[in-house]
């Protein structure tokens, strides 16, 4: 038993979630049960994919192939589990443990009855699933599927919220993000016109056989999965939908969508620019200097819109516009120094980007304000909540001793391998600019004199959740030894041309 | 002038699949109704679908069963329908669920109208 | 080693403690602070005394896969004992001037912080460890500037925030830039750059060094925020913004100039040689500025930009004497300064007078503070029974001695500027004598009092008698040439 | 040891008068106590010394600063001329400020002012030199200010500032000196041998700057006028008599580094040649000033500018003739002595007359000679003093003075001439300034002024002192300079000094004879000059150096002020533009963030549809920009005209 289900590792990561998903709805009535499951299958996942990491590391980095079914690549659909996918696999996992547990015995308020707060969870655990999925899969058009399966989720997500303007968020949500599936399939399509495969590693050597036959279609598929990619993962000026959605959804909902969903796009947008394209391409083609340059106005333009902002949760969607910017900025930068950084800093933002939101939904929930300027006092009756909410902001702006400062050192480091010190200024400028837009949130919670009627902090599952979050990004930043090490080498398989 | 031509000829299906996608970008930018934009996202899907499709046809090809007595017969590539047939069903979940939201907007602002919803929504914000 | 761990963990320890006591009373939490700070200093006098004697003291680690290190050199070890001491200073008067404030717990947790902190940069050993602290100084002073809470402190808080932000960004790529070059940011072991040798790029990494620091260091486009920040209370503005904060700008800078680049390479630099003329308009302009202000907290803001650019004039003449002088500029000044700012805080305190032009009679009030601020604005201009005089002669010997002798006229003319802010403000405050009562009496004005005539004391002690700080000065510039 | 102990005996009375209270400590007369103390110690300490057996002693204190102490013969008469005149307006002194008030104060600063000048004079390293020269300014200010009425903390504040920059100038000469000669010299070892002479010329000109300013030189004297006569006449008395003389020991000190007897002071050549023409000039300047004044203390202020200018002239003389110069150092030497003694008589008989009438204005006094016989005489001795009558002191030193002024004239220079020529011009002018002095106070027509109280007995008998030793001085001209100048002039390396005077004779006809003339024609100057009130005349302001200064001080301001609102005015336009823009860029991110609405052509598009344009748009940028402009085939191919700064952006 215990050898088939290590064998079976890779796909049963990905399957568990889903599976556990539909069977969810059958418990709706005993809601204790329903959260329990759900709390034991991410933490189930998160042994998982620790332990396939460990093997990854132990391994030196070869990757484990599976192939479906029986059937081998190129015909079979192949999972591999790579660097990259470990890396990927764990912070999905280790992000949604705790927010498994914020949500314990909180959604109703919400999002409704245990109907609704079952049907949520179902749809949380399949965009773990399907986020696993993207961590995982090595064939083009299964990356759509996931891509679906994950929208859906999302806009699921979003709608939950028994908040009159999540429906409308959502479907606009819905409808960019329909646009830019149907992009991706467009893309994934013109890569098939060309090469005949699927299968990333063969779609790969046959690209790039062949492409002087067709530069003009190659670059259509470029800009088809660019485009299509970056709206589903808010590259500015794609990210129209992101603030309404994620400041509309619950805020466990909220957490994952900005922490983890915008993240497997732009993971499988990795995997597809570098794995297929692989990095000659993109640097012939100049794509790379496309992102870079996409990702720094993303940096500078997310930033200064959430300084505008005065609702807390939308502060911290544009917030995540911005560090988006980081990622595309880190992929363009293209050398191991940046992906290295690019990646940390995925994982750090998703932790980060996590607690804020938990910590934000906690207070909006116990003081019913979600306005900035009306937070005067929360910092002294809700210490465990701002005391989490400070070390991520402080985390993000990028100080030493947390993991922020860890990714952006790496992406300095490339930018400045890459010789781009525009590059280096926006990191820089970024920030501060985030600086500017977390510290006067933390200011008026600690040192604003008027202080709120009365509130405190939440329950105990949400208290683990929040200081699990706080204790990552700590490790992150201190000790952060094998995460690193498995981004390290995911980066250089990243520009190893296969 | 020629050569466009004669690419025009021998490629139509994805010249017709361009027209449909332009004309599916086309309603959902400017029809104000939900439904029609709704419409026009699935006519873009198809578009895609049809381009899939076309890139697994070939000229003459049989249909892809396996025919033991002609065992080096033409055949059509039936990967790409199989899977634009989980596109579609894809397709079909959105456009369901899109509805469903459809549904949840007119109950809650009285309209179905874009325009509409975009005031409606300015008037409850600065209120 | 244990002295060192002790040293920076005293000033935490005690802010968490005082942290940790909401319902204690004023007079427990001030023993708290006390016994907490004078820790912190005896232990960073052990330290310096390790130091001075020869003894390496290390502790390093890794953050992230970065090397970090403490190891105080003589220059953080002196930096340390300037700051330690007066910490204990700024302690004592604080009882005295927050006894009828508003949030003490808040304002001595922080203070008690920022001292950990500011030893934190005093004793770093590489880079990273400097950044951190560098950093985290901000954060840790943040909640003292803004102590009032009103829009005004609010805004300058915001500021100070930014602005130093800012240059800690600048600093970041510079010791990135440091660290591909080196793969290295540990600076005990001699220069850290010398084996790099000339190459495109040190210009500007110098420049960003210098930027990044200068920011807390005040160089005069990125002042700003110092005149802000002077709606702290007196005991802030006194110890960080006339010394700990600001000197650990100056200290950064002294660090990368003399630790980084080393003497030799940083001489071959063309910045090298605007680096002095900009530490020289930013002395002249910094005390011109300094004469028009009215509020003499702002003048004296004013002024410390001024006088913090002494120490970098000294700094960048990469030359022995005018290094010693810009020690003994620290140490001289540090005195000064923050007696300078005692006496502006009890006179606040005691009369409510924060204008200079109101000041006509005060000294009659107030006859021991006054004489405090007089000695004080006399050793600001640099004459001889006081310490600055040492290290103005020092700085104008390094100057001239570097072959730029129009420094020396600078420093001159600027002594003299010097003699127009304060003295006249002297003078006025004896003018009128008017029948007004005595106002030193009390618990609290001998708090504060006390802690400002034994610094006045001290820097006459070390203007008659500067074999007292010379060995530290000596050590500094014999671990640096 | 006991080196030490002279300074710190004043400083102990000072701290013992702060430590009494107001109302005790009347009955001892504290600084009359220290100062004879003073005087006694430091004539049994520095009997030796007189003799040239010089003394050191140094601090056992570590570190870069060794404060030393060393006495030689010239510290030994400087001291001992310091600790006579306090004496003496010790005696005067608690009178006179019972009336002016503030009593203590003064007496706290007279003490402290005695210290830091017998330190200066006993100090034998730069260091403590200028550590005493910095006190004695600041505790001496306490005199100038003791009125606190605006002339006074005005005058306080021209005093000050000059003095500051006298102190930081002699910093900035100390520094020049030590790079010069890479170690500092200490002071009395004679002259020094520069490694880099420019550093040390440079040097030395600053040095003689700092200590120019001290001593009323032209044309750095402009806060000594205003000082002396606003300060309480026993301060005047002591500014003018001793204070000033500090400036003098400190030019004698430098002309000691530079080289005295050296021919043209060998390191710097120039110095003895400048001193000459400021001299000169500063004897001319003080002279024609004073002849204008209607106030008797600014009169005598101004004279003690132009009796500095004697005293320079003589130095310069000196230096610049090696060898043979020294006659002019002795004349020096013994000007100072004298100066001190005619000019603190003058003040003190001032004194008594103001503090009776309250009264300075010389044209509203007069006919005074029958109310203050005594006062009369005295003053009348002292006029002749510094007017130079023979039998009197003033004789003596000048006849020394004139006799270098024409030894040098004789070398032919043009400067040595001029110097000459105006040296008697000068005279003449003196001459006439003190018998309009002497004439409008205690001549003429009688005053109108109601006078008050009684002429306190202490006061005669402080003048009389001065009085008993001026005539002494005048009658016996020559033991002065051979027991006691010659021995300093030797300490300080001019070898050639007893040489020089030895076969000297005061009283010969030629010198008695030009001075009755030089008498006789200030008399009739000071005639002429009543007669036709030009005394009354007002020079314009940018003939002198009080407007000159002023006109700059004026210009400067103006540029500062200038400089100022600029500043202003361009941190408001800064920040009127990062309002502007802050504004602009809330709004663009307000219509971005909130109401998404825009038009392509005529098809408006608003909420959903605009963002799926911003989508299709992005799309359709990317598929043209980079296949029709075939930009990405072989990298981003910007046009070369693009500013560098984006290119570093794009390029790696």
């Amino acid at each position: 038993m215990t050898a088939t289900i290590k064998s079976n590792l890779p796909v049963f990561v990905v399957i568990m979630p889903l599976f556990v998903a539909f069977v969810l709805p059958t418990f709706a009535r005993r809601i204790r049960l329903v959260e329990g499951l759900v709390t034991a299958t991410t933490a189930l996942g998160f042994l998982g994919a620790g332990y396939l990491a460990s093997l990854i590391l132990i391994q030196n980095g070869n990757p484990i192939n599976y192939s479906l079914g029986g059937w081998s690549a190129p015909w079979g659909i192949e999972i591999q589990v790579s660097n990259l996918s470990c890396f990927f696999l764990l912070m999905v996992a280790g992000v949604s443990l705790p927010i498994a547990l914020f949500a314990a015995d909180n959604m109703t308020h919400e999002v409704g009855g245990p109907q609704q707060t079952t049907r949520f969870y179902a749809l949380y655990l399949l965009l773990g699933g399907a986020l696993a999925g993207m961590a995982v899969t090595s064939d083009l058009f299964n990356v759509f599927v996931l891509v679906e399966v994950a929208t859906l989720s999302c806009c699921g997500l979003v709608s939950s919220s028994n908040h009159p303007w999540a429906s409308e968020a959502a479907f606009n949500y819905l409808i960019l993000a329909t646009l830019g599936s149907a992009l991706i399939l467009g893309g994934i399509g013109f890569l098939y016109i060309i090469t005949g495969h699927l299968n990333m590693e063969f779609a790969s050597h046959e690209l790039n056989r062949v492409w002087q036959g067709y530069p003009h279609v190659v670059w259509i598929a470029a800009s088809f999965l660019l485009v299509g990619f970056g709206v589903k993962s808010a590259l500015f000026p794609l990210h129209v939908w992101l603030p309404d959605a994620h400041s509309a959804a619950p805020s466990p909902a909220s957490a994952i969508l900005s922490g983890l969903a915008v993240k497997g796009y732009a993971i499988c947008l990795i995997k597809v620019l570098y794995n297929v394209f692989g990095i000659a391409l993109i640097q012939d083609f100049g794509i790379h200097r496309i992102l870079t340059l996409l990702g720094m106005i993303a940096i500078i333009a997310g930033s200064v819109f959430a300084l505008t902002q005065d609702k807390l949760k939308r502060r911290l969607a544009f917030s995540t516009v911005a560090q988006v910017g980081y990622i595309f900025l880190g992929l363009g930068l293209a050398n191991s120094q940046s992906l290295t950084g690019m990646l940390f800093h995925m994982a750090s933002h998703a932790v980060i980007k996590s607690g804020l939101f938990l910590a934000a939904g906690a207070i909006i929930a116990t003081t019913g304000k979600n306005r900035i300027s009306e937070m005067a006092g929360v910092g002294r009756k809700m210490p465990i909540t701002m005391a989490v909410f400070t070390i991520c902001s402080v985390s993000l702006v990028g100080i030493p001793l947390f993991s922020g400062f860890v990714g952006k050192w790496h992406l300095l480091l490339g930018s400045l391998e890459a010789g781009n010190r525009l590059a280096q200024a926006v990191i820089i400028v970024g920030s501060v600019l985030c600086a500017a837009y977390l510290f006067p949130i933390i200011r008026v919670a600690y040192f604003e004199p008027t202080p709120v009627a009365d509130c405190r902090d939440p329950g105990l599952p949400q208290m683990i959740a929040l200081i699990m979050l706080a204790a990552w990004v700590i490790i992150l930043g201190v000790v952060p030894g094998p995460f690193l090490e498995l981004a390290k080498r995911a980066a250089i398989d990243l520009l190893v041309m296969k | 002038m020629k050569t466009l031509l004669d690419s025009l000829m021998v490629n139509y299906p994805y010249f017709a699949a361009m027209i449909l996608f332009i004309i599916g970008a086309f309603t959902v930018l400017t029809r104000s109704n939900l439904f029609k934009k709704l419409i026009g996202i699935n006519i873009m899907e198809s578009a895609i679908f049809l381009m899939f499709i076309a890139a697994g046809n070939i000229r003459g090809g049989a249909v892809p069963i396996l025919d033991k007595a002609n065992p080096k017969a033409l055949y059509i590539n039936p990967l790409p329908s199989a899977l634009m047939l989980t596109g579609i069903v894809v397709s079909v979940s959105v456009t369901a669920f899109a509805l469903a939201l459809i549904i949840k907007l007119y109950q809650f602002y009285g309209t179905t109208d874009a325009r509409r919803i975009a005031e409606l929504k300015k008037e409850v914000a600065s209120r | 080693m244990t002295d060192l761990v002790l040293a920076l963990a005293s000033g935490a320890a005690g802010g968490i403690l005082i942290a940790l006591m909401p319902r204690a009373g004023d007079r427990l939490r001030n023993i708290v602070a006390l016994i907490f700070s004078a820790a912190g200093t005896l232990f960073s006098w052990r330290v310096a005394g390790a130091v001075f004697a020869g003894r390496t003291i290390r502790i390093s680690g890794e953050i992230a896969g970065l090397a970090w290190s403490l190891h105080p050199d003589p220059l953080g070890a002196v930096f340390g004992l300037i700051v330690s001491t007066l910490w204990l200073f700024a302690g004592v008067y604080s009882f005295g001037y927050m006894a009828e404030e508003q949030k003490q717990r808040t304002y001595y947790t922080y203070f008690l912080l920022a001292f950990s902190v500011t030893l934190g940069v005093a004793f770093s050993g590489n880079l990273l460890a400097l950044y951190l602290f560098y950093e985290l100084l901000t954060f840790a002073t943040y909640p003292l500037v803004i102590h009032e809470r009103n829009s005004e402190a609010m805004k300058a808080g915001s500021k100070y925030i930014i602005y130093s932000l800012s240059g800690a960004g600048a600093i970041l790529i510079a010791i990135i830039i440091v660290y591909s070059w080196t793969g290295n940011l540990d600076f005990t072991g001699g220069p850290l750059l010398a084996d790099c040798g000339l190459r495109p790029g040190l210009g500007w990494v110098l420049a960003l060094f210098v930027a990044g620091f200068g920011v807390k260091a005040a160089i005069m486009p990125l002042h700003r925020w110092l005149p802000a920040a002077m709606c702290a209370p007196t005991p802030v503005s006194a110890l960080l913004h006339a010394v700990a904060v600001v000197y650990s700008g100056v200290y950064g800078i002294v660090r990368v100039v003399y630790s980084v680049f080393g003497h030799e390479l940083a001489g071959q630099l063309h910045l090298s040689h605007i680096l002095p003329w900009v530490a020289a308009f930013t002395i002249l302009v910094g005390v011109i500025i300094a004469t028009q202000q009215d509020v003499l907290k702002r003048r004296l803001a004013y002024h410390t930009v001024s006088q913090l650019s002494y120490i970098l004039l000294g700094a960048f003449t990469l030359h022995p004497w005018g290094l010693a002088g810009a020690i003994c500029h620290m140490i001289s000044y540090s005195t000064l300064k923050v007696t300078l700012f005692f006496g502006a805080g009890i006179i606040a305190k005691g009369t409510g007078k924060v204008r200079v032009s109101e000041m006509s009679g005060v000294g009659w009030q107030l006859p021991r503070t006054m004489a405090a601020f007089g000695i004080a604005s006399l050793g600001m201009i640099g004459m001889l029974p006081l310490n600055t005089f040492w290290s103005k002669y020092y700085l104008m010997r390094g100057s001239v001695a570097m072959g730029k002798w129009q420094l020396a006229l600078v420093l001159i003319a600027s002594g003299l500027i010097n003699a127009f802010c304060f003295i006249p403000t002297v003078v006025a405050a004896f003018a009128e004598k008017g029948e007004q009562p005595v106002l030193e009496k009390g618990s609290a004005m001998g708090l504060m009092l006390a802690p400002t005539l034994l610094l006045a004391g001290i820097a006459l002690l070390i203007g008659l008698w500067p074999g007292l700080v010379w060995p530290g000065v000596d050590a500094v510039v014999n671990w640096f040439f | 040891m006991l080196l030490v102990l002279l300074p710190i005996i004043p400083l102990l009375g000072a701290f013992a008068l702060v430590g009494t209270r107001r109302t005790r400590g009347k009955s001892i007369n504290i600084p009359f106590v220290v100062s004879s103390l003073t005087l006694f110690l430091g004539q049994r300490v520095l009997r030796d010394v007189l003799g040239g057996n010089p003394l050191t002693y140094r601090l056992p204190v570590s570190g870069p600063y060794v404060p030393t102490f060393r006495a030689d013969a010239l510290s030994a008469i400087f001291v001992l001329l310091a600790a006579f005149l306090w004496w003496v307006v010790s005696i005067y002194s608690p009178e006179y400020m019972k009336q002016e008030g503030r009593a203590r104060s003064f007496d706290i600063s007279t003490l402290l002012t005695l210290s830091a000048v017998l330190g200066v004079f006993l100090a034998g390293d730069l260091f403590t030199l200028l550590l005493f020269f910095e006190l004695m300014t600041i505790t001496s200010f306490f005199w100038v200010v003791h009125r606190r009425d605006e002339h006074a903390i005005r005058a306080g504040y021209f005093y000050l500032f000059f003095s500051i920059a006298g102190g930081l100038l002699l910093a900035l000469g100390i520094v020049l000196i030590g790079i010069a000669t890479s170690g500092l010299p200490a002071i009395g070892v004679g002259p020094v041998t520069p490694l880099k002479p420019q550093a040390f010329s440079w040097g030395v000109a600053v040095i003689v700057a700092g200590f120019g300013i001290k001593a009323g030189m032209a044309p750095l004297h402009l806060w000594l006028p205003h000082a002396h006569s606003v300060a309480p006449t026993p301060a005047s008395t002591l500014l003018s008599g001793l204070l000033i003389k500090v400036g003098a020991y400190g030019l004698i000190r430098t002309g000691e580094i530079a080289g005295w007897g050296l021919e043209f002071a060998s390191a710097a050549p120039w110095l003895g040649p400048v001193l000459t023409a400021l001299g000169t000039c500063t004897m001319l300047v003080g002279v024609l000033a004073a002849l204008l004044q209607s106030d008797a203390k600014r009169l005598l202020a101004y004279h003690s500018v132009s009796q500095m200018g004697y005293i320079i002239l003589g130095l310069g003389i000196g230096l610049s003739l090696g060898k043979a110069g020294s006659l002019g150092l002795l004349g020096s030497i013994y000007h100072i002595v004298n100066h001190a003694l005619f000019k603190a008589a003058l003040f003190l008989g001032v004194g008594v007359i103001y503090i009776r009438t309250g009264e300075t204005d010389l044209y509203n006094l007069g006919g005074l000679w029958r109310r203050f016989p005594v006062t009369a005489i005295l003053m009348f001795l002292a006029v002749l003093g510094i007017a130079g009558a023979p039998g009197l002191n003033g004789y003596a030193s000048k006849t020394l003075l004139h006799h270098a002024v024409s030894g040098a004239a004789q070398t032919g220079a043009p400067l040595m001439v001029w110097a000459e020529r105006l040296f008697l011009l000068v005279g003449v002018g003196t001459a006439a300034s003190f018998a309009k002095l002497f004439y409008l106070i205690f001549l003429g027509k009688p005053t109108e002024i109601e006078i008050s109280g009684e002429t306190s007995q202490k006061f005669h008998i402080s003048m009389a002192v001065l009085a008993v030793v001026m005539v002494g001085i005048g009658l016996r001209p020559e033991l002065f300079p051979k027991a006691l100048a010659v021995p300093a002039a030797q300490g300080l390396g001019m070898e050639t000094a007893f040489a020089g005077i030895a076969d000297l004779s005061f009283w010969n006809t030629g010198d008695v004879a030009g001075m009755i003339i030089t008498l006789g024609l200030g008399i009739l100057v000071c005639y002429a000059g009543l007669a036709t009130g030009a005394f009354h005349w007002t020079p314009p302001g940018f003939l002198t150096l009080e407007g000159l200064g002023a006109i700059v001080c004026h210009s400067l301001a103006a540029v500062i002020r200038t400089g100022e609102e600029s500043y202003h005015l361009a941190i408001a336009s800064i920040s009127e533009i990062g309002r502007t823009i802050r504004s602009r860029l809330l709004s663009a991110c307000h219509r971005l963030d909130h109401s998404r609405d825009g038009a392509i052509g005529k098809i408006a598009l608003a909420g959903i549809s605009a963002d799926a344009a911003i989508l299709l748009v992005t799309l359709a940028i990317l598929i043209v920009c980079c296949t029709y402009f075939d930009l990405g085939l072989a990298g981003l191919r910007l046009p070369t005209s693009l500013p560098s700064w984006m290119k570093i952006s794009f390029y790696r």
